[in-house]
């Protein structure tokens, strides 16, 4: 072997039709959204087991996994990325974190490999580039949710409570257009992220006496703020909505859970399709981001059938693609890959460690669809 | 060629510099004398911009130097030492003085040059270690020195400076007898010439009595006497509350 | 009216948590010379031992007794890690401030990486009585009853570690130690001592506070002691460093402007006038509220 | 000879690789003054810092240090001065931060009673000044101050690293007079440039020339003779007797 | 009675320079180090464990221009830190405003790569020109807070998205669109890492001719005793400004070239932790040091890329849960790595060279 080389040297994915398609994971194992990433992946696992009816196969072709740790850093993403890419890999999925989405998109495009971003829920990943999907599902789908609770808006006043930031402008923008177009007046309350006191807030959104509360809210923080609201009487004068998170999060709403109404991406019991029986055999409790992680599976499997070793063939067999996914029906959107996806509204009822949601209603993939945004790379 | 006009230092309502009036005339050697705590140390300060007076004006070469930070001061020709050794320790003994004799070259902010290639400051440098005799001690940390060698590297870094006016507090405090009458010689020969003036506060008498011109005598702040050795020490006051009954 | 009142007073109690925070900071940073990274582990261990116990210690719970005696073993684990962490790691660096930055920051990496290993990432919900979670009526405003035990902790705190810095030589000790350790034992004094028992209070009072915090937030997660700890920082260094008083001051101005610019100005103002403050203290006043000037 | 209450032998100390003392020894009497003596830097701070136990963690001290039939070596410098070992700096080392009467505070020790009237007696300054900060008084205050400390207690053996650096000539009286009295009932190894002093209040001396003792006997002896006092001062007796 | 001849005082050998084959090669050991470094990425050599790939595999290059990045940041706040003794707790603000500056200037202005770069060079010499003249009249524990002070405001700033500029807390993706052809782009990742080369050059030459400087003799007096300085006739203000402004700039240009390495901006590089790593690297590495700085920094972003791997890999799995659970905790094991290094190499890791040497000087024979 020599160890002299070409500084421009990739080794290239061989077009051999018994070679393993690889696909990098680039998903948070550690750091503040390593639980995500941990259902993610189980997801991700259980669809592939699914998809490929248990052989881990596509065709005489194996999938062949790389998991890597990005800690929710974009830079070590981008790494990641960069070294998976050089490797040979043509599809890459992952992405805990919204800012890790938002790099490694680019980076794709660049390459032209493939990438399915993960729960990452910011808006802009739709219609990133041409390389980029997403198998999870966006601010705006859990504002349109959020606006079937309010039945007709003419008329109403609607305050968004949003941390600083871009997921907080996400909903806010969401919300005027959603539900604001529609005729109801939206004003906003927003709280620096690393608020640890939230009377102030509290008290500025009960003068407003809204028809409708909309919560935006991720983080450690997010159980004082609840407690806040609802010491000062916020959760009783008001609708009051907001995005599940994770089982684990659950207890930590204590009373105030009864008091919200819930939009929901996924949660346990909220589907029974086959994906979810399939998902339910591998992993006992499913949760928030297992969809997201089979839906990827799903995908990628699609992509390396139809596509092989070509990743324009790749894209064009995903734009369009309806599936059924562990949620129920999901369309990919070829203008601008946004992932159409049932969605739920969903309701809280237990005390102490025990909770349990109930599905109260859900909107299909076309009710809660995002509106279309033009394809930027 | 140095005056100061009524200078006061207060803290609270203590005067611990009180209206002192000096006067220092080129080629003159002022020692300064009087006990633990009248004021002396403060007045250097004072002199040096170390700390601001309260009220009272410092004069230099005629011009009103008060308002001055002190490195302003230093640059019109004012240099001092320090009671408490105050050298940099974590470098060189040579390297100490390399930087004392650069900073009297021009404080020019050079980046790009290479300052161990200025031969010059170099020379400058070992000449002064010379003079205190601590040529052989240059590559040693000055924070490692024995007290007396620091105290000797005090007078190095001052001399290096070539300043007119050279405040010099207690040089000889903590020197071995046997080094005495050498460094006497070299702060000797820093008054040859009359654009250069000396104001010296020292405890040793035989030292001030062997080099000052004149004396002045400080007690709480305020300038007792200001005179000729023979009619300081000849003084009852002086004698009562600062040479008491000699050894 | 009742706006004010209510802000003012749940003001004070984000005053008395940041306080309850600093203390025990300002001890071990202001008297100690000790920059201590590390502190937001102790608050950690404070914490999660409290919850620990809550579930498994026999006798105690979350609630009435069992609650005191679950917060009394979380601030003695966290006075225990206190004093391992002094006795090994920071003994041999006194007067190394440099190594000890490097250590304590390690210490806190590390420290929080292994809560996370053992119990998780996520938010875990926090043993407390129910009444913490009720509000009071005080002239119109429903005041929350998490935010008075705060600031009763907070003022019980500061007493105890006045009445310590007053009535015993330690205060003494250890200021003198700061300066020159080695003229304390030159002294025949046993400087070693004293700084260990500055350490095990600074960690029972950052264990205590990790403890209420947890109350307070409702719920413990790994790296809630390291958030707090920048506004604890500023809260010390506003205040005058080693001067107790001086944290307790600087914490009810920051806390109450932090309050009341996030309600009549915008949001995220109130951080940035709480870090204008503390420029603007510094520049006018390089020592902070109450500390002294020191020259040599 | 009365039984010494300080011996030291082939006292060696290394710092950082330079080796400053090479095998000192020498005794302390049980009564009165040993000087210690020698140019700059020829190693007698660090003898009295070995003795007290304060060398510098980067160094290395051999050798055996005894006061009666107690070793000194490996014991920590609080409990020697717990039992009885006072020790003055050369640099005063008062705490700047602290008030002069915090300092003494600082100086009492557990279950004797500090002798403050004594020490007000001798330094009516320190009474004056007890609000004050140390670190602004005066250097010949902080002299006081640093003697001050010890006398507050009882001791059986006192170092004492050049008192009177800095004192105005009266004031090094007082200090000569305060040690000729303390060292009455307590023997003193003193560290002295002053040579005044010296002959005021030595008995016996020992010199240090370069890292070794030089010459050690009658302080008497030493200062009267001339050639002596040459080859090991490099002072001649006129200068000694001014 | 007795009269012993006192020998000459000893100067210790180890004081004496060691004049010898090695001191006639060693200043050029650092030019080989680069030229060794520039030629790396044509070697095909793997190390496994160290390398997920061969040497000049893109996800190597890349690791090891991030290193070398920060290598260069870490050496820049030497200059500050280790050089004057200033302890600045607010570093990471010009190396964001370096990062963030080129992204804006690219993404959301359009303005072609040379003149983002200019116009951010610029602008962070500037800011921390301005900022600097403010903090300096504050000293030590104050300074460290004032800087961290005015560092927050930008970490605030940056993560309220003011007019969508920053993209808050999701940061913002560099449009690559408008850059040379050699920047973008996997196969070009080489490219990338000889301009992380070429600042890391540049800033430990910028360095070494400053501290080698009159100016920097003078940084060096201000460490010990400011004081003095200004007694001998030197303005201590003007100094430590100088060293706070080049500073900036050096970390504003690191941020340029991070930014395109990375791709992108993201919040955490304004966080204070950001300049605590960097205290952190130049600890490690030995604090006013030729070396210590470059290797604390690149040991550091090694450490903290490889270490997440080094948590998922078999050999760690396999332990028992006790052991493996906190190792497959990247930030445990960069946390014991730092507290190890202060017992094991006080004085950073350049004081391991000497030691070093010391004991093959103790191993060899003597003569
Ligand atoms: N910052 C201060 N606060 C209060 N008192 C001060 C301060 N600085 C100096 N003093 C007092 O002012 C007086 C003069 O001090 P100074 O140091 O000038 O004396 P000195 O004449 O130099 O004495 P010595 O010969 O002992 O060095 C002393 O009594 C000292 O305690
Ligand atoms: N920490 C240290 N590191 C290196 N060298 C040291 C250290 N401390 C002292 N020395 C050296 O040891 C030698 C003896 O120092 P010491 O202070 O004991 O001298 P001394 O006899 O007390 O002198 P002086 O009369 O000036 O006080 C000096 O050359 C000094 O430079
Ligand atoms: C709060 C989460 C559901 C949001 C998602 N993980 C993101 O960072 O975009
Ligand atoms: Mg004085
Ligand atoms: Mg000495």
């Amino acid at each position: 072997a020599t160890a002299c080389g070409s500084p421009q040297d990739t080794a290239t994915g061989g077009g051999d039709n018994a070679a393993p398609v690889k696909v990098g994971l680039v998903y948070s194992q550690s750091g503040a959204l390593a639980s995500y990433g941990k259902q993610y992946i189980e997801g991700f696992k259980a669809g592939l087991d699914f998809a490929t009816k248990g052989t881990g196969k596509v065709g005489d072709r194996k999938i062949e996994l790389t998991e890597v740790d990005d800690a929710g850093d974009p830079a070590k993403a981008v790494s990641a990325a960069k070294d998976l890419i050089g490797k040979g890999t043509k599809i890459i999925a992952g992405s805990t974190a919204s800012g890790v989405a938002l790099q490694v998109a680019p980076i794709a495009a660049q390459n032209k490999v493939l990438f399915i971003s993960g729960p990452a829920a910011t808006d802009a990943v739709t219609g990133a580039n041409k390389y980029t999907f997403r198998s999870g599902r966006q601010s705006y789908q859990d504002v349109v949710t959020a606006k079937s609770f309010i039945g007709d808006p003419a008329g109403k006043k609607v305050v968004v409570f949003a941390q600083d930031g871009a997921f907080g402008d996400a909903n806010e923008a969401a919300v005027k257009a959603v539900i604001g177009s529609a005729g109801a007046t939206v004003s906003s309350v927003r709280a620096p992220a690393s608020a640890t006191e939230f009377t102030p807030f509290a008290s500025q959104i009960k003068a407003a006496k809204p028809d409708l509360l909309f919560v935006a809210w991720a983080g450690t923080t997010a159980p004082a703020m609840w407690q806040t609201l609802d010491q000062q009487g916020v959760l009783a004068s008001t609708t009051v909505v907001t995005g599940l998170d994770i089982r684990a999060s659950w207890q930590t709403f204590g009373t105030a859970g009864a008091k919200i109404s819930f939009l929901s991406h996924y949660f346990d019991g909220a589907s029974d399709t086959e994906a979810s029986k399939a998902l339910k055999a591998k992993v006992t409790t499913t949760d928030l981001f297992h969809p997201d992680g089979f839906a990827a599976a799903q995908m990628v499997v699609r992509a390396a059938q139809e596509g092989g070793d070509d990743v324009d063939k790749m894209v064009t067999a995903l734009e369009g693609w309806s599936f059924d996914g562990v949620k129920g029906k999901m369309t990919i959107r070829a203008a601008d890959h946004a992932l159409l996806q049932p969605m739920f509204q969903a309701k809280l009822t237990g005390s102490g460690t025990e909770f349990t949601a109930t599905a109260q209603k859900s909107l299909t993939g076309d009710e809660s669809a995002p509106p279309a945004v033009a394809m930027k790379g | 060629m140095l005056a100061t006009r009524g200078l006061t230092w207060r803290i609270g309502e203590v005067a611990i510099v009180d209206s002192v009036y000096l006067d220092l005339a080129p080629g003159e050697f002022l020692g300064v004398i009087g006990p633990n705590g009248a004021g002396k140390t403060s007045l250097f300060n004072l002199i040096t911009g170390l700390r601001r007076a309260t009220e009272g004006r410092i004069v230099l070469d005629g011009q009103d130097i008060g308002a001055l930070p002190p490195h302003r001061r230093a640059r019109l020709g004012l240099g001092r030492t320090f009671q408490a050794s105050s050298v940099f320790g974590s470098l060189s003994v040579r390297e100490n003085v390399r930087l004392a004799v650069q900073a009297h070259r021009g404080g020019s902010m050079a980046l790009w040059r290479r300052a161990a290639a200025d031969r010059e400051v170099a020379a400058a440098a070992d000449a002064a270690l010379d003079r205190v005799g601590l040529a052989h001690r240059g590559t040693a940390l000055a924070g490692t020195l024995a007290h007396g060698e620091k105290r000797k590297l005090e007078i190095a870094l001052l001399l290096a400076g070539e300043p007119r006016v050279m405040l010099l507090d207690e040089p000889m405090a903590g020197v071995s007898a046997e080094d005495i009458p050498e460094l006497v010689a070299v702060i000797k020969s820093l008054t040859g010439d009359s654009s250069r003036a000396v104001l010296m506060v020292e405890h040793h008498m035989d030292v001030i009595l062997e080099l000052a011109d004149r004396i002045a005598v400080m007690h709480h702040g305020a300038l007792l006497a200001c005179d000729t050795p023979e009619t300081v020490m000849a003084n009852p006051t002086v004698q009562e509350a600062y040479l008491g009954e000699s050894l | 009216m009742g706006t004010v009142i209510l802000l003012a007073l749940t003001g004070l109690g984000l005053a008395a948590l940041y306080f309850l925070v600093a203390s025990g900071l300002s001890l071990v940073f202001g008297l100690a010379d000790v920059l201590n990274f590390a502190h937001g582990l102790f608050l950690g261990v404070g914490a999660y031992g409290t919850w620990w116990a809550a579930g498994n210690l026999p006798g105690a719970g979350s609630d009435g007794f069992g609650f005191v005696l679950a917060v009394a073993f979380g601030v003695a684990a966290g006075t225990l890690v206190a004093i391992l962490v002094e006795l090994v790691l920071i003994r041999p660096l006194y007067s190394r401030t440099i190594e000890q930055v490097l250590v304590t920051v390690g210490l806190s990496l590390a420290g929080v990486a292994l809560l996370q290993a053992t119990w998780g990432a996520d938010a875990r919900p926090f043993p407390r009585p129910d009444w913490t979670r009720q509000v009071t009526g005080i002239l119109g405003a429903q005041v929350p009853n998490g935010g008075l035990l705060l600031i009763i902790a907070a003022v019980l705190v500061l007493g105890a570690i006045l009445a310590f810095l007053r009535w015993t030589r330690y205060g003494l000790v250890i200021r003198a130690g700061v300066e020159n350790r080695e003229m304390v034992t030159a002294l025949g004094i046993d400087v070693r001592k004293a700084f260990t028992l500055v350490f095990a209070i600074g960690g029972a009072a950052a264990a205590l506070a990790g403890a209420l915090g947890g109350v307070y937030f409702g719920t413990v997660s790994p790296g809630q002691g390291s958030s707090l700890l920048i506004f604890a920082f500023i809260v010390v260094v506003i205040g005058g460093m080693g001067s107790v008083v001086g944290s307790a001051y600087a914490a009810v101005v920051v806390g109450l402007v932090q309050q009341f610019v996030n309600y009549y100005g915008t949001s995220g103002l109130g951080d940035i006038c709480v870090v204008g403050l503390l420029a603007v203290v510094l520049l006018l006043r390089p020592q902070g509220i109450a500390g002294k000037v020191a020259t040599a | 000879m009365n039984e010494p209450i300080l011996t030291v032998e082939d006292l060696s100390v290394r710092i950082s690789g330079l080796h400053i003392l090479q095998g000192v020894s020498f005794a302390v009497a049980p009564t009165g003054v040993t000087v210690l003596l020698g140019r700059n830097g020829v190693g007698k701070t660090t003898t009295l810092r070995a003795i007290v136990g304060l060398t510098p963690p980067a160094g290395e001290v051999r050798g055996t240090i005894r006061m009666g039939a107690q070793s000194l070596l490996a014991q920590r410098t609080h409990r020697l001065v717990r039992g009885g070992l006072g020790y003055v700096p050369e640099d005063r080392d008062v705490f700047a931060g602290l008030t002069v009467a915090e300092n003494l505070r600082l100086a009492e020790r557990r279950g004797t009673t500090p002798a403050y009237d004594k020490v007000f007696a001798l330094f009516p300054e320190l009474d004056r000044r007890g609000r004050q900060r140390a670190g602004s008084l005066s250097g010949g205050q902080q002299q006081m101050l640093a003697i001050g400390r010890v006398l507050l207690n009882d001791n059986r053996l006192l170092l004492v690293d050049e008192p009177t650096k800095g004192l105005a000539p009266k004031v090094v009286t007082e200090v000569a007079e305060v040690l000729e009295r303390v060292a009455e009932s307590v023997p003193v190894l003193l560290v002295e440039q002053n040579l005044a002093v010296v002959r005021r209040l030595a008995r016996d001396a020992v010199v240090l020339a370069a890292g070794k003792v030089a010459w050690t006997g009658d302080a008497r002896e030493l200062l009267l003779e001339t050639a002596l006092t040459k080859s090991l001062l490099g002072v001649g007796s006129a200068e000694v007797s001014h | 009675m007795t009269v012993i001849d006192a020998p000459p005082a000893q100067v210790p050998d180890e004081l004496t320079p060691q004049r010898g084959r090695w001191h006639r090669v060693r200043p050029f050991l650092p030019l080989v180090a680069l030229v060794v470094l520039a030629i790396l990425p044509y070697s095909t050599i793997s190390l496994p464990g160290i390398f997920e790939g061969p040497v000049n595999s893109p996800g190597t290059l890349q690791l090891l221009a991030i290193c070398l990045i920060f290598g260069g940041l870490a050496a820049g706040y030497d200059l500050l830190f280790g050089r004057t003794g200033m302890l600045s707790f607010g570093h990471a603000l010009y190396f964001a405003a370096g990062v963030y500056g080129t992204d804006i200037l690219i993404t959301r202005a359009g303005l072609p790569l040379w003149q983002a770069a200019l116009l951010t060079i610029t602008g962070g010499t500037i800011l921390a020109a301005l900022l600097g003249a403010v903090a300096l009249r504050t000293v030590g524990i104050a300074f460290a807070m004032v800087t961290l002070a005015f560092a927050q405001v930008g970490a605030i700033l940056v993560a309220r998205d003011f007019g969508g500029l920053t993209g808050g807390e999701e940061g913002l993706p560099l449009d690559v669109s408008g850059l040379p052809a050699g920047l973008v782009g996997v196969t070009n990742t080489v490219n990338l890492y000889w301009l992380a080369l070429a600042y890391l050059t540049l800033v430990v030459f910028v360095v070494h001719r400053v501290s080698g400087s009159p100016t920097g003799r003078v940084l060096a007096g201000l460490r010990d005793d400011e004081r003095r300085i200004g007694v001998l006739g030197l303005d201590p203000y003007r100094y430590k400004l100088v060293a706070f402004t080049l500073a900036g700039g050096l970390a504003s240009a690191g941020g340029v070239v991070y930014v395109l390495i990375v791709g992108g901006a993201s919040p955490h590089i304004t966080s204070s932790e950001l300049t605590l790593s960097l205290l952190v690297m130049v600890v490690l590495g030995g604090p006013g040091t030729r070396w210590g700085p470059v290797l604390g920094g690149v040991l550091y972003m090694y450490l903290d890329h490889r270490l997440t791997a080094f948590g998922t890999s078999d050999a760690v799995d396999n332990l028992p849960a006790v052991l493996s659970h906190p190792l497959s905790q990247p930030l445990f094991v960069l946390g014991t790595v730092f507290i190890l290094a202060v017992y094991f190499f006080p004085g950073g890791l350049t004081s391991l060279a000497p030691r070093l040497s010391h004991l093959t000087r103790t191993l060899r024979p003597r003569r």
